[in-house]
């Protein structure tokens, strides 16, 4: 048997497989340092960075759903400074590829922490995050207006060093446009979906379930509307689109490529997991073998219609 | 942190809604302290998608223990699990109870609300070990809230009884017992796990008597390592209140520490 | 204990409890006559009728995924003539509210069918469905647009001698601005949510598992997100709302009262238990029972934020 | 229709992957005709959501049997169940298998690859009460595909057996055993389940022989009830094709109506 070659050139930057850790699901990376070695899996997005450290929501922050989860951390975190002095020379000694997920309050503030991290070394492209909906009143993000992602993308690019990847909404009626929108606003890379605004009622109590009211839905339940999303993108732009939504299988990561996407990440599973990126590498892997494929990334929008 | 997939029931006991499962897990079992938790599957499909936390309630060589009361879907799935079935454990996790030598030849009090008790049998054999002399407050509902009873005075543990309905025991809060305690005799600690109320309520005891005291707390968990910052709650440090990881900052804090649900 | 008061009221309507059994789910009613005494449920919507016969689309109709179905049924179906000759009077001879479903290919046909059904008696309202994912290409609806929701209400509006019911979609950014559409053209209640667009892939064979690709996504998988949107739709109208997507319990069905539905649709549950409906009746009973709630109605839009 | 939310597994037999439940349930035993089939909940939670629906392979005056392969994540739940647990089963479901009381003193071809054996014992021992004669052809990939041989032989029914490894019978595939039979004798009519290649395949033999034959479909099924209109196939009615509900309208078609995958 020959051995498969797992790696995926996404113009911008290469990945030994295509198995990315999703932003908000691996912490900083180093959290998951006592399960396996980091450098077996393509990369991992780090949790969203605004400028300043933030406390994020307030609890309770989780609700378990069916085949879901619903989250509303509201981007608790460090901020970009201690990030870069902290956490990022530790990344910086491993050999996978490190994405830093970018947030901001206004478009100012992506441009702001973009350019920051532009000045370190360590990092292998950004990831926008306009697509989050626990930080705006009702849920609201940039991702759900094709103008307001061009601008925001736009902004970004005037000021960023390193490649960009755009995160979508899937709160959207067209997901194409708003694709369209980035790829155009001059955006590396695309990757959908984040999480669909949801909410959870305690009946006993007659309250919300989460502190913050509503939270984003993720996990296994949202997975045939991302793939559904995914094939649309693919189909429509030229850059490279990243797959995620509920991924918890390599059978579910490899649909995801057969529907367009370059490259796939695995969120929530990692919750349940921790060695969740790695056993659905392996299993990509036996599959490819099985079925005689040499390059994985052949399979990329091979869907048969 | 160890993620042991075929950790096997090798006993299981049963009492009406509680449950005691025996591990056989040496790696976990190993490296354990008293007041850390393990991170349970509890289905082999995604519904329930989240692992379970439960408290480490035993170990010896070779196995740990783990006591729990069936409450939901999740729990009510892992109860029907039977002997010589494995289980997918990740674990030993968080920070557990602080073991301070100097605790030796002391008075320690260790209080339990219904499941609360499963961290403090755990707890209560190493303060033996230390030479420290903890006395169990062991509190229920009614006496079917007590399954574990017989376990502590086998093991030669101190323990107090107390049932809201004095079906056995003294009847009343188990706070209210240690308050009657706290008459003829000061602990040089405390250690407490159980419903929210009830530590609220014996933290303020604890204040007014000028205690020191930990609780092992509870909160919603999506990971338990750390990863997802689901399980904060709100905490004093240094004066100012941050958020901070139940999971890998606790589940046991200092009574000074922490803010209680409603203050 | 004093018996408690299940009926609502939606003005245009009276149920004598809040539990409707959700279109393309009940057949026409007539298939769950087996199972229990239809007059026990507060209604029923009958699947969706064009106004001349469909085959619906070709299979596999139906794909199981994570606490979810996704179907591309694509409204089959025996067309208004012969529902209004061969299933209308049986259904008649029933104690319990009847509610057409409506579809059309176009503005025109919703009126046409709508037109149509109001000479029969044995209706209480007509379910305007602009927003089924299934029938034209890309899954593209009305509801989708609150100017093309306007226009179809509207047209509706001028023709139908029976009250209309709007039936929403959950593709959409802001599903708040297609209800005060509907609103506004005259609808006279709003329903929401119908199916999730959504895709399933067969690895094995690289090809969409839907004969259709596309089908729509149902289930417990939807309930948070459909909440959400029933809380928000809820907030805005001042006309009733009705919820649906993913209610398989009792508790559901109250979380949905208590975001703000007048009354319930059951869907997906009604395959897997005949019996759903009526299940969660009692339960809902129960609960009122053990909660000392004298008139279930009460708790409509009584969440404490 | 009937839901029995209590039917007690009595027996479970298991072989390798296929398995068979007996299960107490009165009121389904008396209703059902070979051909028809149940659908059974085979999880507590929402994953897998639906029904599965299996045939019914067997009744007496109080029990039903079932018999199954565990091939996917409904299956491999429903073949952890054990012998005095229950199933919630809905059924009996859908027209079965049309018995000619002109069959009597007939031979008739009963044709089953792998789990397709499950519908044909019931069916056959109808057919034995009804005076005709039924001959078994039994196939499987190999002989650990044929668990219920000696069930059968048992019986008192005429079986043939091929697999297509040679390992046991007839080496070959079960249609071409089928063929080899029609070269000595015509059966009256033949009825058939399993694999969708085999039942086409047999379907262009009995087409070729002017042979009358029905087969048991199977199809992606929502309710099982009619309600969904999710398990439909095109079907050949009066020189046009259209959509009929599997569930409903089968799962048992003669051979003339059926429009096979890929024609
Ligand atoms: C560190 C820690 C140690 C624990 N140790 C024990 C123990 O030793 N014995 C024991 O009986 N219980 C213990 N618990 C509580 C136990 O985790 C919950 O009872 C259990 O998760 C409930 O799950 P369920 O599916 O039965 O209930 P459901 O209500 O169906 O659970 C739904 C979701 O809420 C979460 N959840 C519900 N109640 C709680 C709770 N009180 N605390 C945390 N999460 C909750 C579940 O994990 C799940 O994600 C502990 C909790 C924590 C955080
Ligand atoms: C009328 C009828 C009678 C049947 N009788 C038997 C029987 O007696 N013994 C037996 O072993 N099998 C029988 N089958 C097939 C059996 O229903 C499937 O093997 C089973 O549903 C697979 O479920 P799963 O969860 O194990 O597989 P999965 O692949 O995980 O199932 C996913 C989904 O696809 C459906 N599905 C998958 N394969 C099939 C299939 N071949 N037919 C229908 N639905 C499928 C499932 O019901 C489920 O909704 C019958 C099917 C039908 C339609
Ligand atoms: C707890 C949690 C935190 C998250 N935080 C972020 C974040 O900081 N930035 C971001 O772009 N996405 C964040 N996400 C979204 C995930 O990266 C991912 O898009 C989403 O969960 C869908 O994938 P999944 O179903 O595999 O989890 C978060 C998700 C979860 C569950
Ligand atoms: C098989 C199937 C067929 C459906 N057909 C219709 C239909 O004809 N008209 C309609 O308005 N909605 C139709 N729906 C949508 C349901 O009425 C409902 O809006 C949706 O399934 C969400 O609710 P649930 O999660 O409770 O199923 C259909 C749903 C399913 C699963
Ligand atoms: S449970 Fe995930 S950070 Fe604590
Ligand atoms: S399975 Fe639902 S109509 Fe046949």
């Amino acid at each position: 048997m020959t051995m498969v070659d797992l790696s995926v050139d996404l113009g911008f930057i290469k990945l030994k497989n295509p198995v990315l850790a999703a932003s908000g699901t691996f912490g900083y990376g180093l959290e998951f340092k006592p399960f396996f070695n980091l450098d077996m899996i393509g990369g991992f997005v780090v949790k969203g960075l605004y400028f300043n450290p933030r406390e994020g929501n307030p609890p309770p922050r989780l609700v378990e759903t069916p085949s879901g989860l619903i989250n509303s951390v509201g981007l608790q975190g460090i901020g970009v400074e201690a990030f870069c002095r902290e956490i990022l020379p530790q990344l910086d000694q491993l050999d996978t590829a490190i994405i830093a997920n970018v947030c901001g309050e206004e478009e100012e503030e992506y441009a702001r922490v973009a350019e920051y991290l532009g000045r370190f070394k360590g990092l292998d492209a950004l990831e926008l995050n306009i697509s989050c909906p626990n930080v705006r009143e009702g849920g609201k993000c940039p991702a759900q207006d094709a103008e307001a992602t061009y601008r925001t993308v736009r902004k970004v690019k005037q000021v960023a060093s390193l490649p960009i990847i755009t995160k979508l909404s899937p709160n959207v009626t067209d997901i194409v446009s708003v694709a369209l929108a980035a790829e155009e606003a001059g955006s590396e890379g695309i990757s959908l979906v984040n999480t669909f605004l949801a909410m959870a009622i305690e009946l006993k109590t007659r309250k919300p379930k989460l502190g913050n009211i509503l939270g984003g839905l993720s996990g296994p339940a949202i997975k045939p509307i991302a793939l559904r999303m995914v094939w649309q993108v693919a189909q429509a732009v030229k850059i490279p689109v990243i797959g995620l939504g509920g991924i918890f299988t390599a059978e579910d990561a490899l649909e995801f490529m057969v529907a367009g996407a370059a490259a796939v990440q695995v969120g929530t599973a990692n919750f349940i997991d921790p060695e969740a990126c790695l056993k659905i590498i392996e299993g990509m892997k036996k599959w490819a073998e099985e079925n005689g494929i040499n390059r994985l990334s052949e399979i990329t929008g091979s869907l048969k219609i | 942190m160890i993620i042991d997939r075929q950790a096997r029931i090798v006993e299981k006991k049963n009492w009406g809604r509680y449950f005691l499962f025996r591990l056989k897990s040496p790696e976990i079992a190993r490296s354990s302290q008293p007041g850390q938790f393990l991170m349970i599957k509890v289905s082999e499909t995604t519904s329930p998608l989240l692992r379970r936390p439960l408290s480490l309630h035993y170990r010896s060589n070779q196995e740990v223990e783990i006591f729990f009361q069936a409450t939901g879907m999740g729990t009510e799935l892992l109860s029907k699990k039977k002997a010589g079935e494995t289980l997918d454990i990740l674990g030993p996790l968080g920070r557990g109870f602080s073991l301070n030598k100097e605790f030796k030849g002391k008075e320690v009090f260790c209080v339990g609300g219904g499941r609360g008790i499963a961290p403090l049998f755990f707890l209560a054999k190493e303060l033996q070990l230390l030479g420290a002399r903890p006395t169990i407050f062991y509190g229920g509902k009614t006496s079917g809230d007590l399954p574990l009873r017989s376990k502590l005075e086998e093991a030669g543990l101190e323990i107090k009884i107390s049932t809201d309905d004095g079906s056995t025991g003294f009847r009343g809060l188990v706070t209210s017992l240690v308050e009657n305690e706290l008459q003829s005799q000061k602990p040089a600690f405390v250690y407490a796990c159980g419903p929210e109320a009830m530590m609220k309520k014996l933290s303020e005891i604890c204040l007014k008597n000028e205690l020191s005291a930990e609780f092992s707390l509870e909160s919603i968990m999506g990971c338990g390592i750390g990863a997802c910052w689901g399980c904060v709650r709100p905490f004093r440090k240094n004066g100012e209140i941050h958020y901070l990881k139940v999971c890998q900052d606790g589940p046991v804090f200092h009574s000074r520490e922490i803010v209680w649900m409603g203050e």
